[in-house]
């Protein structure tokens, strides 16, 4: 008997329905999407409009980060400002402390502030990473606010809640908001490249893996311990460029900003609104809440009124589309597609596809 | 006698605690969830309290009578509301709801409140009993009574009553208790209620010790989840002692070092505790029988 | 008094149960046996409440249960006694057994059955103090049983309860189960241990794979030629099956 | 020729002997089933064997090599690869992805170069060609039928070509003629050398399929032999059947 044989394996599985559009969509969309984020400075210079463009680029990379940890592995962190807060903090000691001038130079700290980040979050990893679940997320945060207490309490180096200063740019005007975007999309390419080809490599596959069944991963060869930490400190990588923009952005660092539960939110929200795991995910979020929120600060001058439309947009996603918009639109739209080619079938084979219609079920947690 | 006095304060302090992180505790304890809102909740406790004082010239430990059952009354709602209808990977999901749940609370009360610092500034706030060289602020006197009073309710709700059975029943092997008749929802909405008000004393007692914010959530919560860790997620009495060995580490070290340090010393006896024990003092490697 | 027609229930994608005739008589000890993944616990399962079945109807005394709540169950006349970890180790002997009488809310029903349970099996009184989790593996069946006791069910449902008992507390515990059933009420088991079950029995029923494949009296079952081939290899009846299960992988 | 040998494992959880000094020798390219009655402690034994628990004490060899409490990927990576009762695929990957999980690459290098190398793909899919999955190559894992789960489990398993094969209960909820399907893949693999454990407690598949049959009771080993000796041996069907009512007090 030969494996074609067999009836029931496959039999009637109608011909199959991609989960994702075409190849030449996808790029040709991502095409699109760079040319926009690059020709949008020029064409509206307002500052007021750029600088939300800075805040959006420095979002941006923060969440792609996280999503090569959180979204890939199924770890949720909500402690990633630790990663943030470090960012910032190494740009701005390192230009006091080695007396260096505010300008361009400051961007080649970007790299020092994610090799800081990651090397940070080795140990940090290595001791998270013991725990599970609930423990785990917990326990993110917690970190987070030690690192907070430790800004504060160790004065001598950070000046505390003082808070430390940088130098300004050395151009100001309409111009000011322009190279800190640039550099921000150029961070955000290089974060949503290493993004991509994570999730092409062979080691991504074992984060997917390690998020659906770590035991089982963990059975078939997969290092799990060590794939979780290297994804853990590539996001802390980027997490901490995001900072490291955003200090000389802002121009001052202060240890409840550096290191803000907000930032954490924020992330968490983003990715998961636009879909956790996926690569467009984080970048829909970003683009469309980032905006947002800066536009509710600037136009009822209350920071904290898009608390609550972040919190029921998170309660609204989590109830509604679990796994963020992008999987929820595109299995809709295969669904159409799969209802399609099946009417199409009818008229020629009137068995059952074999594939459950419910794939929601099967979801291990 | 400067630590002998920190130790005191500790031990005071750490009863208010106590009632916080019981609340955190046993809600986890009968339904797996992490109340990621109980800090936000606590700082809603004290709003509530301070505007009752402030509006209504309410005496806030009177105010409980009122406060008390509003933030039972929100508790049962959120459960229903949030909490009921999700279906699966309830762990995590319920952590997340809960989060987003807080975060809404706090851009409400943000709304409302502004971001001024207040405080709950009543009479006996400032004043204090001394007994020889010990000082002991008013306020933290009647705040531990209370918090023993509350915390023998509670021990008498779940020890001594048919509810308390039930909820127990229910913490230990929920099917079990499904399979006797026993409506596990009804016991959840109604264990969240306890939580949250339980939230609300320990709320009142902080917003009359300390000036606060919406933002005050964070470090509250954040302790809270450091004492529930350490004490075991879902074990009361290593909520208690925790709470108390917790505060008192936090005021010894701040006496003998700087009031900042204690606060951080609070974080890093949490990782030198998970370092060996990953699964907290007193928890369990599995709370529950699945 | 219980009927179960064409019973399909199970978990995720597959049919554990595929197509489960049963009926349990009243006043006997119908004990369900057959090898591991037969579906015994299944449809133990799904008699109690706790799984809904797909297809097919349970009827307890001419009411429709299948699908119903644990709580409907429980008010209908049915108690279960789990397989294992069935108490609550952290309450006390008495308060495990008055809890079985949860649905009573007539305080003074609730004592007397008490009362009555307490007499039936002696351990209630002697360790009603006692952390249920203290006791010995059989002494906590023994408690369980009474638990099921106090809301006199007509039909007390049996998941195993000898597993992990040693030979003496399997054998009082069997006695309680012969003494229930004297006392009118109706007993349906699954055993692992087919000797023991199936001579405590008066009905016997052997499932394989989701479905009854022999029935009778319980010396009858245990005598057949066929249970050493059901045991050790080789399906019982296998021609006569395989036309019903062509039909039943249809209705799928 | 024994390929694994186990000597003297115990294992007991809570005072409960899950093992309780087990001893058994595999055969070397052969297909040993393992039965005995629910509880006896077969699927704790694969679990030790394969790294997923730790013993209490003993030991168990891979070829004369001591491979006690070793991890669950050091374990598959000396060649032994193991399906479970309750199929564990990845449930949100596509059919494919959850072969290539299985073919893990040494080194930074090959870590990080993608997925899906042409030969690997080549063999992927003659893999999954190989149990009747190839169709289904592009759809989520988690959408598949139960028994096409089980296919795809013990598709991947073979993947990395390992030279013993540990299957909990590859026919349990499987239709009969998928189970045919099973016993043939199972065959075809082992004439190429394959050995293979089955945990079954389907008889007629046990008794059909294997060389050597091994039965446990109560966390040891009972007896061992041909399957028709076994299944004519009265001390097997006693361990199936129990004791009576009576014979304890």
């Amino acid at each position: 008997m030969t494996a074609t044989e067999i009836a029931p394996v496959g039999a009637a599985s109608p011909q199959h329905v991609p989960y994702r559009p075409p190849r030449a969509v996808r790029y040709g969309a991502t095409a699109g999407l760079l040319v926009l984020l690059i020709a949008f400075p020029l064409v509206l210079p307002n500052p007021t409009v750029t600088s939300i463009g800075v805040f959006t680029m420095i979002y941006l990379i923060a969440a792609i980060g996280w999503n090569i940890f959180s979204g890939y592995s199924g770890y949720i962190s909500i402690g990633h400002a630790a990663y943030y807060g470090i960012g910032q903090y190494t740009v701005a000691l390192i230009t006091i402390h080695a007396h260096l001038p505010g300008g361009w130079g400051l961007f080649g700290l970007l790299p020092v502030a994610g090799v800081v980040s990651a090397l940070a979050s080795i140990p940090i990893g290595f001791l998270l990473l013991r725990v599970r679940r609930h423990t785990f997320i917990v326990l993110t945060i917690a970190i987070m606010f030690i690192l907070q207490l430790l800004a504060f309490n160790l004065t001598r180096f950070t000046n505390g809640s003082g808070g430390l200063t940088m130098p300004f740019p050395t151009w100001t005007g309409n111009f000011f908001n322009m190279p800190f975007y640039y550099v921000g999309l150029l961070a955000a390419v290089v974060a949503g490249a290493a993004a991509w080809w994570i999730r092409r490599s062979k080691y991504g596959l074992g984060l997917f893996a390690i998020r659906d069944d770590e035991e089982r991963a963990r059975g078939l060869g997969i290092k799990v311990t060590r794939s979780k930490l290297i994804a853990y400190a590539a996001s802390a990588f980027f997490v901490g460029i995001a900072g490291g923009l955003y200090a000389p952005f802002v121009g001052s660092v202060y240890p409840q900003f550096a290191f803000d539960p907000t930032f954490d939110l924020a992330v968490a929200v983003l990715v998961f609104v636009g879909g956790i795991g996926t690569l467009s995910g984080p970048v829909l979020g970003a683009l469309v809440l980032i905006p947002l929120q800066q536009y509710f600060y600037l136009q009822f001058g209350n920071a904290n009124l898009y608390l609550i439309a972040y919190g029921v947009l998170f309660i609204l996603i989590l109830r509604l589309l679990p796994g963020g918009i992008v999987p929820g639109v595109t299995s809709a739209w295969r669904a159409r597609l799969v209802a399609r080619a099946r009417a199409r079938q009818e008229d020629t084979r009137p068995e059952d596809t074999g594939l459950k219609d419910d794939a929601g079920q099967k979801g291990r947690a | 006698m400067l630590i002998l006095q920190a130790i005191i304060d500790g031990i005071l302090i750490g009863g208010f605690y106590a009632l916080m992180a019981a609340g955190l505790t046993l809600v986890f304890g009968v339904m797996e969830i992490v109340n990621f809102a109980q800090g936000i909740l606590v700082v809603l406790g004290a709003y509530l309290s301070y505007a009752l004082y402030s509006h209504l010239h309410i005496d806030p430990f009177l105010g409980l009578l009122i406060t008390l059952p509003a933030m039972f009354l929100v508790g049962v709602v959120i459960y229903w509301t949030m909490i009921k209808p999700i279906r699966r990977d309830r762990v995590i999901m319920s952590l997340l709801t809960m989060f987003a749940v807080g975060t809404v609370i706090e851009g409400i009360l943000d709304l409302i409140f502004t971001s001024n610092l207040v405080q709950t500034t009543t009479s006996y706030v400032n004043s204090s009993v001394q007994i020889g060289s010990l000082i002991f602020p008013e306020i933290y006197l009647y705040s531990f009574a209370m918090a023993v009073v509350l915390l023998s309710a509670l021990y008498w709700l779940l020890y001594r009553t048919k509810f308390g059975r039930n909820l127990r029943a229910a913490m230990q092997n929920p099917t079990a208790a499904r399979m006797v008749g026993i409506d596990i929802d009804r016991i959840s909405a109604f264990t969240l209620g306890i939580g949250v008000s339980l939230a609300a004393a320990g709320g009142m007692v902080f917003g009359s010790t300390n000036s606060f914010d919406a933002a005050s959530s964070y470090d509250l919560i954040s302790r809270l989840l450091a004492i529930v860790i350490f004490g075991g997620f879902g074990s009361l009495s290593g909520a208690l002692v925790a709470s108390i060995v917790m505060l008192v580490i936090e005021d010894v070290v701040a006496v003998v070092w700087s009031p900042t340090w204690g606060q951080t010393t609070f974080y890093l006896v949490l990782i030198l505790v998970l370092l060996v024990r990953p699964q907290g003092l007193f928890g369990r490697t599995a709370v529950r029988a699945q | 008094m219980l009927t179960i027609a064409g019973l399909f229930a199970g978990y995720g994608g597959g049919d554990v149960l595929r197509g489960v005739d049963l009926t349990v008589a009243q006043g006997s000890i119908t004990c369900v046996v057959g090898p591991n993944g037969a579906g015994k616990s299944t449809l133990l399962k799904v008699i109690s409440g706790l799984l809904r079945p797909r297809l097919g109807t349970i009827t307890f005394r001419d009411a429709p249960i299948g699908g119903a709540s644990p709580r409907r169950v429980l008010e209908a006349g049915i108690v279960q006694v789990m397989q294992s970890r069935n108490l609550f180790p952290d309450l006390t002997v008495r308060q495990n057994v008055e809890i079985g009488g949860y649905l009573i809310k007539d305080q003074a029903l609730l004592r007397r059955r008490l009362d009555e349970v307490s007499d039936q099996f002696p351990i209630v009184r002697e360790r009603a103090g006692e952390r249920a989790g203290q006791l010995s593996g059989g002494q906590q069946r023994m408690v369980e049983l009474a638990r099921a006791l106090m809301l006199d069910p007509a039909l007390v449902v049996l998941d195993e309860p000898s597993m992990g008992l040693e030979p003496r507390a399997a054998a009082a515990m069997y006695a309680s189960v012969r003494n229930m059933a004297q006392t009118g009420r109706s007993i349906l088991l699954v055993e692992q241990n087919v000797r023991a079950g199936l001579e405590l029995a008066t009905h016997g029923v052997v499932m394989e794979t989701g479905r009854v494949r022999l029935e009778g009296t319980g010396t009858e079952v245990l005598a057949h030629p066929q249970m050493r081939a059901l045991y050790l290899g080789g399906t019982i009846e296998e021609s006569g099956v395989t036309d019903q299960e062509a039909a039943q992988e249809k209705t799928r | 020729m024994s390929v694994i040998q186990v000597t003297d494992l115990k294992k007991s959880y809570g005072g409960i002997h899950a093992l309780s000094g087990c001893s058994m020798t595999f055969e070397d390219k052969a297909i040993n089933g393992l039965i005995g009655p629910n509880g006896s402690g077969k699927t704790t034994l694969f679990n030790v064997i394969t790294g997923y628990e730790t013993a209490d004490s003993g030991q168990v060899s891979l070829r004369g090599q001591d491979i006690t409490n070793a991890k669950p990927d050091e374990v598959f990576e000396q060649g032994i690869g193991r399906t479970f009762q309750i199929t564990r695929i990845f449930p949100r990957l596509t059919v494919l992805e959850n072969v290539h999980v299985a073919a893990q690459r040494q080194g930074f290098v090959a870590q990080a170069r993608g997925w899906d190398s042409a030969a690997e793909r080549e063999r992927a899919m003659e893999v999954l060609e190989f149990v009747g999955l190839a169709r289904l190559a592009p759809e989520i894992a988690g959408d598949l039928s139960y028994g096409q789960q089980k296919l795809l489990e013990f598709a991947f398993i073979t993947m990395a070509r390992p030279s013993v094969i540990l299957l909990d209960e590859p026919a349990g909820g499987v239709n009969p003629s998928l189970l045919r399907h099973i016993s043939d893949r199972i065959r075809a693999l082992n004439s190429e050398g394959v050995t293979f454990i089955i945990v079954e407690h389907d008889m007629e598949f046990v008794m059909r399929l294997c060389d050597q049959v091994l039965v446990m009771h109560q966390g040891s080993a009972l007896t061992s032999g041909p399957p028709e000796q076994v299944r004519s041996d009265p001390a097997v069907l006693e361990a199936y059947l129990g004791t009576g009512p009576k014979e304890g007090s």
